[in-house]
């Protein structure tokens, strides 16, 4: 693998070009307790992901960089970070939708406690998904062949199943920068997969561990959760169905 | 930790920024709202002393104050309507940013109307 | 060092282990260990389906299912494994949605099922409706749902732990210790990457479910992560792993970039076209033409290309054309990835076909086992208490070729066998006391590379592995290609013996561990490349360009491969046939 | 929501979270809602009157708040605006308090102030209204309303 700039572009080659990351950097072991940023100078191709010139960067450059990722299509929510100020997915991000002409700043989704450069805590952030009991719960006797439910009922709560807990969502709201009690919009998704689910029993239960003061009242419609998703699920609409369930059952 | 560089802004858009908005002008509103029921009080203790401070809001820099009050009501009752209907109309959420633009716009309309009036109340002398 | 004792020790979050989890945490006291947030596995990543013969659309039945499947595998198949798993498919979809599980649905609420590759009614005679699926997200859908219900039971997960090394009572790695001892497993070490500390878990049983290590390959479409450390550790430890030659090659991935488009497409569908728009599949399997099964259809376009009929500048794909479909079908069946389509080649599926090339996809071989996910340390013996289920087993059901839908199918299957026979033997067996200082080991081989203070790039060796592995063991192979490949994987692993890394940290080394994946996977090409250069004929995944005809006699048999000191050694182990005899696979 | 500080583990994990089930949140929540739809008309009412209607600003003196509080209807209004909107003003900054004191201590200090500016206001407001004279004894004339001069 050597360098091709030299030689002419074939009809149809990926453009290569230059771009430059700023990484803010946390490296408690070896550059003590304060963050930094980091310059990195590396060549890409016309459809390199971000995650790819991260990639560059750790392999190529400073192994030390440090980053989850598995996947690198976007299904397994590991890489989520803020590119350019806002909450993305680094293997969903192509490198010429950035702008690579300036520099593309890289920092570690906000409101959960950094560990090492882009890696951050996310227990909290399971927690509070453990919390709105995100599992079906069915009372009625299971029947020996599959439980019957309608394409219908089925469409109801199709857009929240899409869910990879990125935390991209939650990361991104800035009522949850402020204390990180708030259970955060992810919560709130996965609470109404299931709350909408025809098959599912537990639905007020869930209402109710919701209705806390940290539940869904303290989501003030910022829609940040919305823009962020990777999965394009309207977060927002979601947290309003479950608002509106709880006003419903209440009155 | 006094010394580690600022990270950046979060880039959020019409959501975020019309939040921030309504979250200013409603603490802005309710600091007015305080003052104003206290100077309103001082009907009670005099007409004189009432007319007194009553004159100090038509002086052209508190007028000018009061209409950025105006404004920053009008965005909140606006806004607010906004907010009100991506909570309880179906499709309000998929229509939250033509609607951040309507409540700027309708802002803006009535500010235009409310402004000449008033302004021309403020300078226009006795 | 920390010491943990569990009954049951499973290594894997993903969808077998999960599963397995599920049984075992309900009868004995369980511990999974996973190097990654259980829900990033990638399971998540499955796309298209799991087939049971739920006769919900078409009639269908479970003996269709098992003849599918062994054809399917070119008769390499174990067939009592595969009559256990297309009988007990049934129940593991319903197991599934009664997890809660959403399955798209039939009009009449039943689970809906669509076609799939290779499987079809009355032994070949139509392709049958067969996969279950929940859009084209059906293993996102099952790994989020088992995770669910490990939540609901209060499962404890040891996630972000490597496990390093598995601890046998007996040291099996010279190959010296007869048939017929009794060997058992004492236990698991785990490296914890927040910390940097090394973790002994002592254990009555161990299931091994880590997935498969398609990074051997360039082009794929497995995560990065997806590296075989399952079982590269238990071929270091002494054990043989059967079949490996046998690599998938997804005949759709996105070109250039290995992401998968599922076969669902075909399924829903699509059409395979070379240059000249020519619906190519037509030629090489006159019936079933799209639908045939992947090892024929991947051979058919690596060949169009070969031909020069292959697509784009430089003539190096072939197109997948979605566009006869009604966008809304589109959307409400394959959504995901139609949108892989336009994120990463700009390509709008609707309208402009979707350059496509095989990808390294799915493992067939790994870990010997019986049909209860007892691990095996030679034709006959198992290990007592080592199980292994999912990608990194070999039960062996998939024989040369894996049906799409077969796998996630085949996770729920083994997958709860193996938790249900883990946590059998755990009840009834002791504690085997653990060896002298258990993670000496794994100490020292981390400690080595940490502080070496320079030395070969473990990036620059992975490229290099990478990179011959598609030239040299990709869909055609010779005996040159293969010799060249072997001579490169040996040439890696000597300078890997220097490899350094850059970050010397405790917390979160994901260099160190790199480093140390890229050790097993230098293992795992070497048996792959040494496994198909002695398989001189062409079966399912395996195609030898100097032997290209299925030889029954010499070869319809299992590969064993055991790597005693430095050499890979070959063995061969009789496949289990119980009603089909080999025939000619044609569709 | 300027920049960055080095983010903050989160106070307690969630075994100690300190659950308040019941509907305190959700009442407050849909009160603002309500309260906000009436208070549009209120206000916009109000603020027609006072700087648009008649002279605007310009005429707004002693006279002119006797005159209007002379009449039951204004009476009611203004109350209702002034309860209306000191409840949702005061329940807003509550909330906005909740989202930035980082202390309890703090949080305490900042409450306290609030409740008690919002009763002061409150309770201030209420009494000028009821117990207002349109006629004080010994004014001047001329700043009295009209219907004075009886
Ligand atoms: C893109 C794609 C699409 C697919 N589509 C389908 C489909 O439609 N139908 C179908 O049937 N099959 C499909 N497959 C195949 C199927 O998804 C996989 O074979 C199956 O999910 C493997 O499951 P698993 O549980 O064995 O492994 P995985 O889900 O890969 O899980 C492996 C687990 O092991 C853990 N692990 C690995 N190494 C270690 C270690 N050293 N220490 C601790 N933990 C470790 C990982 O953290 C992970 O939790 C698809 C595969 C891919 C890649
Ligand atoms: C004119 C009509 C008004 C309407 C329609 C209105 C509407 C709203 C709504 C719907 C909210 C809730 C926002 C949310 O939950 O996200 C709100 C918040 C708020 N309002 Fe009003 N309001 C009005 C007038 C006022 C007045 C007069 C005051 C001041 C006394 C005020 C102060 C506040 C404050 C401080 C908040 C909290 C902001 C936040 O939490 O971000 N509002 N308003
Ligand atoms: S809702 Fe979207 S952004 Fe939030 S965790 Fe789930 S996938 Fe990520
Ligand atoms: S950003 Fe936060 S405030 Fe609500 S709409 Fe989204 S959760
Ligand atoms: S690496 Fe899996 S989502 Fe990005």
């Amino acid at each position: 693998m050597t360098a091709t700039l030299s030689e002419p572009a074939a009809v149809g080659e990926v453009p290569t070009f230059d771009v430059t990351l700023r990484i803010r950097r946390f490296t408690p072991e070896t550059h003590g307790d304060e963050a930094y940023w980091q310059e990195f100078t590396i060549q890409a191709h016309g459809t390199d992901r971000l995650l790819d010139a991260l990639h560059k960067a750790k392999w190529d450059v400073d192994g030390s960089l440090s980053f989850r990722r598995s996947c690198a299509h976007g299904v397994c929510g590991s890489d989520a970070m803020r590119i350019n100020g806002r909450n993305r997915l680094a293997c969903k991000t192509l490198l010429k939708d950035l702008d690579p002409e300036k520099p593309i700043t890289v920092e570690p989704i906000k409101g959960l406690p950094v560990i090492k450069d882009l890696i951050v805590d996310m227990e909290p952030f399971f927690a509070s998904y453990r919390e709105i009991m995100p599992f079906l719960v069915s009372e009625s006797q299971k029947p020996t062949k599959e439980r019957l439910q309608s394409a219908e009922q089925r469409e109801r709560f199709d857009d929240t199943t899409k869910c990879i807990l990125c935390a991209a969502c939650t990361s991104s709201c800035p009522v949850f920068w402020t204390d990180g009690q708030y259970f955060g919009p992810a919560a709130i998704v996965n609470a109404h997969r299931f709350i909408f689910d025809s098959r599912d029993d537990a639905g007020a239960q869930r209402l109710e561990i919701l209705n806390d003061k940290e539940g869904v009242w303290r989501c003030r419609t910022i829609f940040n959760c919305t823009e962020a998703c990777p999965r394009g699920i309207e977060v927002t609409k979601a947290i309003q169905e479950v608002k509106r369930a709880m006003v419903t059952r209440a009155y | 930790m006094a010394t580690a560089p600022a990270g950046t802004l979060y880039r959020g858009r019409e959501g975020m920024w019309s939040w921030v908005a309504h979250r200013v002008t409603g603490m802005l509103i309710f600091v007015f709202l305080l003052v104003h029921v206290l100077d309103t009080s001082l009907v009670r203790v005099s007409p004189e002393a009432y007319n007194a401070v009553i004159g100090a809001y038509k002086n052209p820099i508190m007028g000018l104050a009061e209409a950025g009050l105006v404004a920053a009501i009008v965005f909140h009752a606006f806004n607010g309507i906004r907010v009100i209907l991506v909570d309880f109309w179906w499709n309000g959420p998929r229509r939250q940013k033509l609607m951040m633009w309507i409540v700027l716009g309708l802002t803006f309309v009535l500010m235009a109307g409310f402004l000449p009036r008033h302004l021309g109340n403020v300078f226009g002398g006795h | 060092m920390q010491i943990h004792q569990y009954d049951v020790v499973i290594v894997g979050a993903g969808g077998a282990g999960m599963r397995a989890a599920l049984e075992s945490s309900s009868r004995v006291r369980t511990a999974v260990i996973s190097k990654l947030y259980p829900t990033r596995s990638h399971t998540g990543a499955a796309q298209g389906g799991m087939c049971a013969a739920l006769a919900n659309v078409e009639e269908d039945n479970w003996e269709w299912h098992t003849f599918d499947t062994v054809k399917g595998g070119d008769y390499l198949v174990d067939q009592d494994a595969a009559e256990i798993m297309a009988k007990e498919a049934i129940q593991a979809v319903i197991d599934l949605e009664h997890m809660g599980l959403p399955f798209n649905r039939t009009p009449e609420g039943k689970i809906d099922q669509r076609r799939f590759g290779g499987h079809t009614a009355e032994h070949g005679k139509a392709p049958v409706r067969r996969a279950c699926y929940a859009a084209d997200r059906t293993g996102h859908m099952i790994l989020q749902t088992l995770y669910q219900q490990c939540v609901a039971r209060d499962v404890e997960f040891f996630n972000e732990f490597y496990v390093l090394d598995v601890l046998l009572d007996t040291d099996l790695r010279d190959g010296t210790v007869a048939d017929g001892e009794e060997v058992a497993v004492s236990g698991v070490v785990a490296y914890d990457l927040a910390t940097g500390e090394t973790h002994v878990f002592q254990a009555k049983s161990v299931v091994f479910a880590t997935g498969g290590a398609g990074r051997i390959f360039k082009t794929t479409s497995n995560a990065h992560t997806l590296t075989g450390d399952g079982m590269a550790l238990a071929l270091r430890a002494g054990l043989p792993l059967e079949d490996m030659e046998f690599f998938q090659f997804h005949p759709t991935g996105l070109a250039g970039l290995g992401i998968l488009l599922s076969e669902a497409a075909r399924g829903e569908g699509a059409i395979l076209r070379n240059s000249e728009g020519e619906r190519f599949m037509e030629r090489y399997a006159p019936t079933i033409k799209d639908l045939a099964p992947r090892d024929m259809v991947a051979r058919a376009m690596a060949n169009e290309v070969r031909e020069g009929r292959g697509c784009g500048p430089h003539k190096d794909y072939v197109l997948l054309d979605l566009t006869h479909l009604e966008p809304a079908h589109i959307d409400a069946k394959l959504p995901d990835i139609t949108e892989f389509a336009r994120t990463y080649l700009g390509v709008e599926p609707y309208t402009e076909p979707v350059p496509v090339y095989p990808t390294a996809h799915y493992a067939m071989g790994g870990i010997p086992t019986d049909i209860d996910a007892r691990a095996l340390r030679n034709n006959t013996d198992v290990v007592h208490g080592l199980f292994a289920a999912g990608e990194t087993a070999c039960v062996s059901v998939h024989g040369a070729n894996r049906l799409g839908t077969n796998s996630l199918l085949d996770i729920n299957v083994f997958g709860k066998r193996a938790g249900i026979a883990a946590a059998a033997y755990a009840a009834t067996a002791e504690f085997v006391p653990l060896p002298e200082s258990p993670a000496d080991a794994v100490v020292e081989q981390l400690e080595a590379i940490r502080s070496r203070a320079s030395g070969e790039r473990v990036a620059e060796l992975r490229a290099a592995l990478q990179q011959t592995m598609d030239a040299n063991a990709q869909v055609f192979r010779t005996n040159e290609s293969l010799t060249q490949a072997l001579a490169d994987v040996k040439a890696l692993q000597a300078r890997y013996a220097d490899v350094h890394v850059q970050d010397k940290s405790r917390q979160f080394n994901l260099d160190l561990l790199e480093a140390v994946e890229l050790g097993f996977l230098l293992d795992l090409a070497e048996v792959v490349v040494t496994g198909a250069l002695a398989r001189e004929e062409s079966r399912g995944g395996h195609f030898r360009e100097d032997f290209p005809s299925r030889d029954d006699e010499k070869f319809m048999r299992h590969t064993m491969a055991y790597r005693h000191g430095d050499t890979v050694t070959l063995d061969y182990k009789p496949v289990v046939v119980t009603r089909y005899e080999p025939m000619e696979r044609k569709y | 929501m300027t920049t960055i500080d080095a983010p903050r583990s989160p106070r307690m994990t969630r075994t100690t979270r300190r659950t308040t089930r019941g509907n305190v949140e959700m009442v407050g929540w849909l009160f603002m809602r309500i309260s906000g739809v009436v208070l549009v008309v209120l206000i916009f009412g109000h603020l027609f009157v006072n700087l648009v209607a008649g002279e605007g600003i310009t005429g707004i003196n002693f006279g002119f708040v006797a005159g209007k509080w002379a009449d039951l209807r204004w009476q009611i209004w203004d109350l209702l605006m002034l309860w209306l909107a000191m409840i949702h003003g005061a329940n807003g900054v509550r909330t906005i308090i909740n989202d930035y004191a980082e202390k309890d201590s703090t949080r305490l200090v900042l409450k306290v102030l609030l409740l008690t500016a919002f009763v002061t206001t409150v309770v201030l407001g209420t009494l000028v209204i009821f117990t207002f004279d349109p006629c004080p004894a010994g004014s001047p004339a001329d700043l009295l309303p009209s219907f004075c001069t009886a």
